[in-house]
């Protein structure tokens, strides 16, 4: 067992994975002397050499375009992209190869690609390095979308992602990146993909988020549980897509009330996906609307005021209290 | 060739270019960019460059005049097929069969070749059946993956977007240490596609063994190439991003055959990519859909069916004493047949089947796909569609 | 009145706005001589010259990053982009530049485009020429998505969208183009942006759609009035984002059950937004769930098969009379 | 000066290159690629060319001087307010000054500027006061506009991004028949962006008036040039898409006012876009984000350090009797003196309004958005944060 940051348990995934595999090489810029503008590679282009940690020129969607030939050729490519951002330039290869070649082949080339790239807001940074459009993947056929929330889950998850054969886009909650220490085992570890986890159980209502707004979310059903003897679900999502509706579904099931709670825009969002397909399965089980608490319909604000963009625990707090109350 | 010896020249003078990162001082003596080797074996009339001659057997020489001959034939059969209603748009490859047929001429079955969708006589080389081609354009799913042991990427739709996965094949095979190459084409048109860009300079940065075809053949849709771009030696982008850059007669056989064999030889010693222009001419519509007698005139059109590769290269052939007028109708005949049964074999071929098309996109379908996949089942059931 | 097809009825609206304003031009792909592949824009640069109606180099990208410019120096450029699959090459621009640069500048500039592109399957086409990817666009904070269904509404809401100050993605049903003719009037006519039609009224459901899947829709519609008795609520959205949900909600409210209908993918589709905000807004008027039928989350099939994968009105019928019995 | 004869050479060698769908026979003389001019007008040592000596005035020498001076002042002052927590990330133009304040001096108001991120000096020039700036580093939405009657873009934030609406710009002003022109800044990394290449070549097919500077600095991040692409020439790319293309000593601010007020004649004259590789080096940090010792050494930063454009600068005003040593000393401090204002301007200026990010996204907030407005400002409320 060692305490470690995101960043470190995500260095230390990817250096597992390279030693376990040699067909495991990672692509991005800055990551080889650098170690990656967040150091999430450090050290590892001293240890696996140039050939298995490329520097790129840059170019995302040079670097997700070629990645793609790479793993069409058996080799299984981790891409860093140096922020999320910084994926529309790779939108093309994404949505037109990464997602479909596969399919297009009828399954005669994989595409094992793991894109890692830091999201999120939090860090006081300027336009365009902290966004949150996971719902752009969730919408594309062919992704596999993760979101880790600690160092352990991010250790776990990555390694996961690194064996599956489909591609995945790994979003990072950057906000977490050095937030806190967490216990992360000295053997490796392996998360199934495509599982949420109920974090607490509860009986009085549902909150599902993932990512960095698992923060305040805890922080929320603390709060309840100590000041309001309210006993709320929580559901770290872990995986957006495909989604794991039985895991939500079973919840809301029984507490019949449910918040869901992510940065990213609201319109077409992860929200809007989850609360229509609890309107699909557990209709009959809701008490009360679907609350949703997201980022709004704007580009992430810069950073003297992006503080109130971001949810907080007060406001879930509120919502909470207003679910239950509703009727 | 000629253009390796510009290569060296060329590396000499960037020498002594300063790198801006290492500290010495700026040069101001003008850099010199140096030429754009053009190649040309066969003129228009069949008559070959003695000095330039290349010395492919007799039997090379035929299965590749073979290839161009069934490339036309099958590009006809489609047209026929297509006007029938029988067959899906598709791109048809007439006028173009050296620059298509010849730059696979030196490809390996180890090698991997990632084409454009007017490439039929390359895939038919490549070992592409006739039938499976009609069944790809006929909008078949089971068209589309390559035939078990041929590397190849299905063909490219989205203009430009195969180029750079063909870069990261190359990349893959440094990464492999194997001693293959890649062999990419695409269009004038797609020359302008950013991602384009991008291929190249990856290629070069890597030392990627990749074999980059620009098949210039004057047109884009309705664009001619000089509205394309300012500079209408596309090969000059290969310069741009550092790697040897050639411009090829592109209805010239013999020269196209030389120039990949040339650059595939580099991309096997670990010499890096090669930028091939091959000057050529769509002699058709763009595709099925498209009518060109609304953006250009049929006299261009006609100049250049006076420089068609087939015609060319069988003056060639026949002043060899390889080929005659009789041989050459059978040739045609035998061809056309070839289509003909191919065709055949397709219509035969069974229906598509509407309930695979949930099967392929992940390795194992997921749980929440597989209720959709039910739900359209479901559909179909209720269609009365059979399974 | 002249009866036009939609493919006439937008170049009719292209040719009334050029003539109208000599800052609107024209940039895309073998748009001049060739009047497009649709012919959308036959004749355009006969009447009104290379210097309005400028034929591209084939990069999409390169299209609307110069059309950003153009429009920030008060030019107001329609684009066309020849199928909406590849405005893929052109995400970064759009999600990065065209929605945003007047929000990064305060108001200072305004971005004028109207980027036109046809969608949507029905025509067998290949691969990535069938696409339905609105809900990116809706996601996309800083822009607005008009869709129109016929050739009379289209001709109307194409001239708002271009004497609009802001960024539209204007989405055209390709399946629509020549399915029909309508009634056009001769003068020039705008429709509001923003605003849903209830195409017919009715009280036992609503039933909402958009672009060429308003045809099954409606017949669906007129079988369950003829043979059932079923009063269905149809409602055209017309504009995606923002969304008119003012009119969605009046008319559920008064039905108590909803149903969706459109091509694009299901996960995070614009269904998903719909049944999200319902869940809002009119909760406890639902009396059953909200339904969608919407592509699947698998890339648009290869031509063969399409007609499977559409929605057709028998499904629609059937899950209106699901929808109507349930409890 | 040379490189326009260059240009017309140019011209005539690419006339005899067959047009591919011009009906002409294949050529087979190969493509002369020509040169590409270097220009260095004051050497390391403050040397000047008198040759190329150009004619400036003496207060349009001292005016852009003292700018180059400010513009270092400015970078100093922002290193000590991030250094206290007082300014967020940004990207010092230290030992760029002659580039980047270069590059404007031949632009008029009417003309417009789409820079980098590394453009302090340049926008300072183009009429940003230097406390605006401050408020755009330190996270305020209200620095972000260009102040009124300057027609610049914001500085570009994804690399490339900003180029081709630069473009656009150009485009526009030949559309509305307007004689001004666009100058656009990069660096050597963003030349590896595909939709930089795209910008190029719209540009030249367009003749679009605008100018093209790539800073190249020798690095983008960690990644030095020479892993950047495999040309180090990065001026090679506007010759690859047909524009009339230089390379500069960017450390020589002689060599950059007289190029770019070259390029910006001939954008105004109708003759379209020029491309300029400016070569110069990042003597700090990429951004206060980042640590250059872990990937580059002291030494060839040293040496860079000698070239330094300021001191040549002064070395040959001195020379030429314009400046002495405590003109020097003067103007440094009056810099620094109005640096220091500009920050306590900025520190008394009001706290950023937290309600107005809803405002300014579409002229007309739709109504869907207000609701989320006010879905926010009641948050504000909760959380007691005045409006
Ligand atoms: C990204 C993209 N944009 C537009 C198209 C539509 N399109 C198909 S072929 C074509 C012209 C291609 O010209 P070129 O690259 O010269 O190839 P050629 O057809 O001449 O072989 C266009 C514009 C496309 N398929 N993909
Ligand atoms: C599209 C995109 N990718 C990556 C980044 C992160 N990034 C910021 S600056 C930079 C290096 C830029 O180098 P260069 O273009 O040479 O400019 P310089 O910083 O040297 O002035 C990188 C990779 C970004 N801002 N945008
Ligand atoms: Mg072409
Ligand atoms: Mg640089």
């Amino acid at each position: 067992m060692s305490k470690l940051t995101m960043v470190e348990a995500i260095n230390l995934a990817l250096s597992e994975e390279m030693e376990r595999d040699e067909n495991v090489c990672m692509l991005g810029e800055d990551i080889g002397v650098n170690g990656g503008v967040f150091r999430a590679t450090k050290d590892l282009q001293k240890k696996y050499g140039e050939e298995r940690v490329m520097d790129t020129p840059l170019a995302e969607c040079g670097i997700v375009g070629t990645a793609i030939g790479m793993a069409v050729y058996g080799v299984r490519p981790v891409v860093e992209i140096q922020f999320s951002g910084f994926t529309m330039q790779a939108f093309d290869q994404i949505e037109q190869n990464m997602a479909r070649l596969r399919n297009r082949t009828r399954g005669k080339y994989n595409i094992p690609i793991v894109l890692r790239t830091p999201f999120g807001g939090g860090i006081r940074a300027v336009e365009h390095h902290s966004e949150s459009r996971e719902a752009y993947w969730a919408h594309t056929p062919g992704l596999k979308v993760v979101i880790p929330s600690g160092p352990r889950n991010a250790r776990a998850l990555l390694a996961a992602a690194i064996r599956e054969d489909d591609p995945i886009i790994f979003y990072e909650p950057k906000a977490v990146y050095r937030a806190f220490r967490e216990d992360v085992p000295d053997k490796p570890e392996i998360m199934e993909i495509g599982k949420a986890e109920v974090v607490r159980t509860g009986k009085d209502i549902t909150l599902i988020s993932y990512g960095a707004m698992m923060r305040p979310c805890k922080e929320a059903v603390n709060d309840l549980a100590d000041d309001h003897g309210i006993d709320v679900e929580l559901i770290d999502l872990l995986t957006i897509s495909p989604m794991d509706t039985e895991t939500l579904a079973a919840s809301v099931q029984k507490t019949g009330r449910c918040i869901i709670v992510h940065e990213g825009q609201r319109t077409c969002g992860v929200a809007a996906e989850i609360i229509a397909r609890l309107n699909e399965v557990v209709f009959e089980f809701l008490e009360a609307p679907i609350k949703r608490i997201t980022g709004f319909d704007i580009p992430f604000p810069y950073f003297q005021v992006e503080e109130h963009f971001l949810p907080e625990s007060e406001e879930i707090i509120l919502a909470i209290k207003d679910t239950i109350d509703w009727q | 060739m000629a253009f390796q010896e510009h290569e060296k020249k060329k590396t000499t003078s960037s020498e002594e270019v300063v790198s801006p990162n290492t500290p010495s001082a700026m040069h101001t003596s003008p850099i010199d960019l140096g030429h754009i080797e053009v190649l040309q074996i066969l003129n228009e009339h069949g008559e070959v460059d003695s000095g330039l001659e290349p010395d492919f057997s007799d039997e090379k020489l035929l299965e590749v005049y073979r290839s161009m001959v069934l490339a036309r034939a099958f590009d006809k059969r489609m047209m026929t097929m297509q006007r029938q209603g029988r067959m899906g748009t598709f791109a048809p490859n007439i006028g173009q069969e050296a620059c298509i047929v010849g730059q696979v001429t030196s490809l390996t079955k180890d090698d991997w070749f990632s084409p454009s969708y007017r490439s039929f006589g390359a895939q038919i080389m490549r070992g592409w059946s006739m039938k499976h081609l009609m069944r790809l354009w006929a909008g078949f799913h089971d068209g589309f993956p390559p035939p078990k042991d041929v590397n190849d990427l299905p063909f490219s739709i989205v203009i430009g977007s195969h180029v750079l996965p063909a870069v990261g094949i190359g990349m893959g095979m440094n990464y492999k240490k194997k001693r293959d190459c890649v062999l990419v084409n695409y269009g004038d048109g797609a020359s302008s596609q950013g991602a384009v860009s991008e291929a190249l300079n990856f290629a070069a940065v890597y030392k990627a063994p990749v074999i980059f075809i620009c098949e210039n053949n004057g047109w884009a849709i309705s664009t001619p190439t000089k509205k394309q771009s300012a500079n209408e030696v596309l090969a000059t982008h290969g310069v741009a991003h550092g790697m040897p850059s050639i411009r090829v007669d592109g209805n010239d056989i013999l020269a196209m055959m030389c120039a990949t064999k040339e650059a595939t030889n580099r991309a096997r010693n670990g010499e890096g990519p090669t930028f091939i222009e091959a000057i050529t001419y769509r002699m058709s519509l763009h595709t099925t859909a498209d009518d060109p007698k609304v953006y250009r005139n049929d006299e261009e059109v006609k100049v250049w069916e006076s420089r068609c590769p087939i015609k060319r290269f069988e003056t060639y052939l026949t002043n060899k004493g390889i080929l005659d007028a009789d041989s050459i109708e059978k040739m045609v005949t035998s061809c056309n047949d070839e289509a003909i049964q191919a065709r055949d074999a397709f219509y035969a071929m069974p229906p598509a089947d509407p309930t695979e098309i949930f099967d392929h996109l992940f390795n194992t379908i997921p749980e929440e796909l597989q209720k959709q996949k039910e739900e359209y089942l479901k559909r179909l059931h209720q269609k009365g569609v059979d399974e």
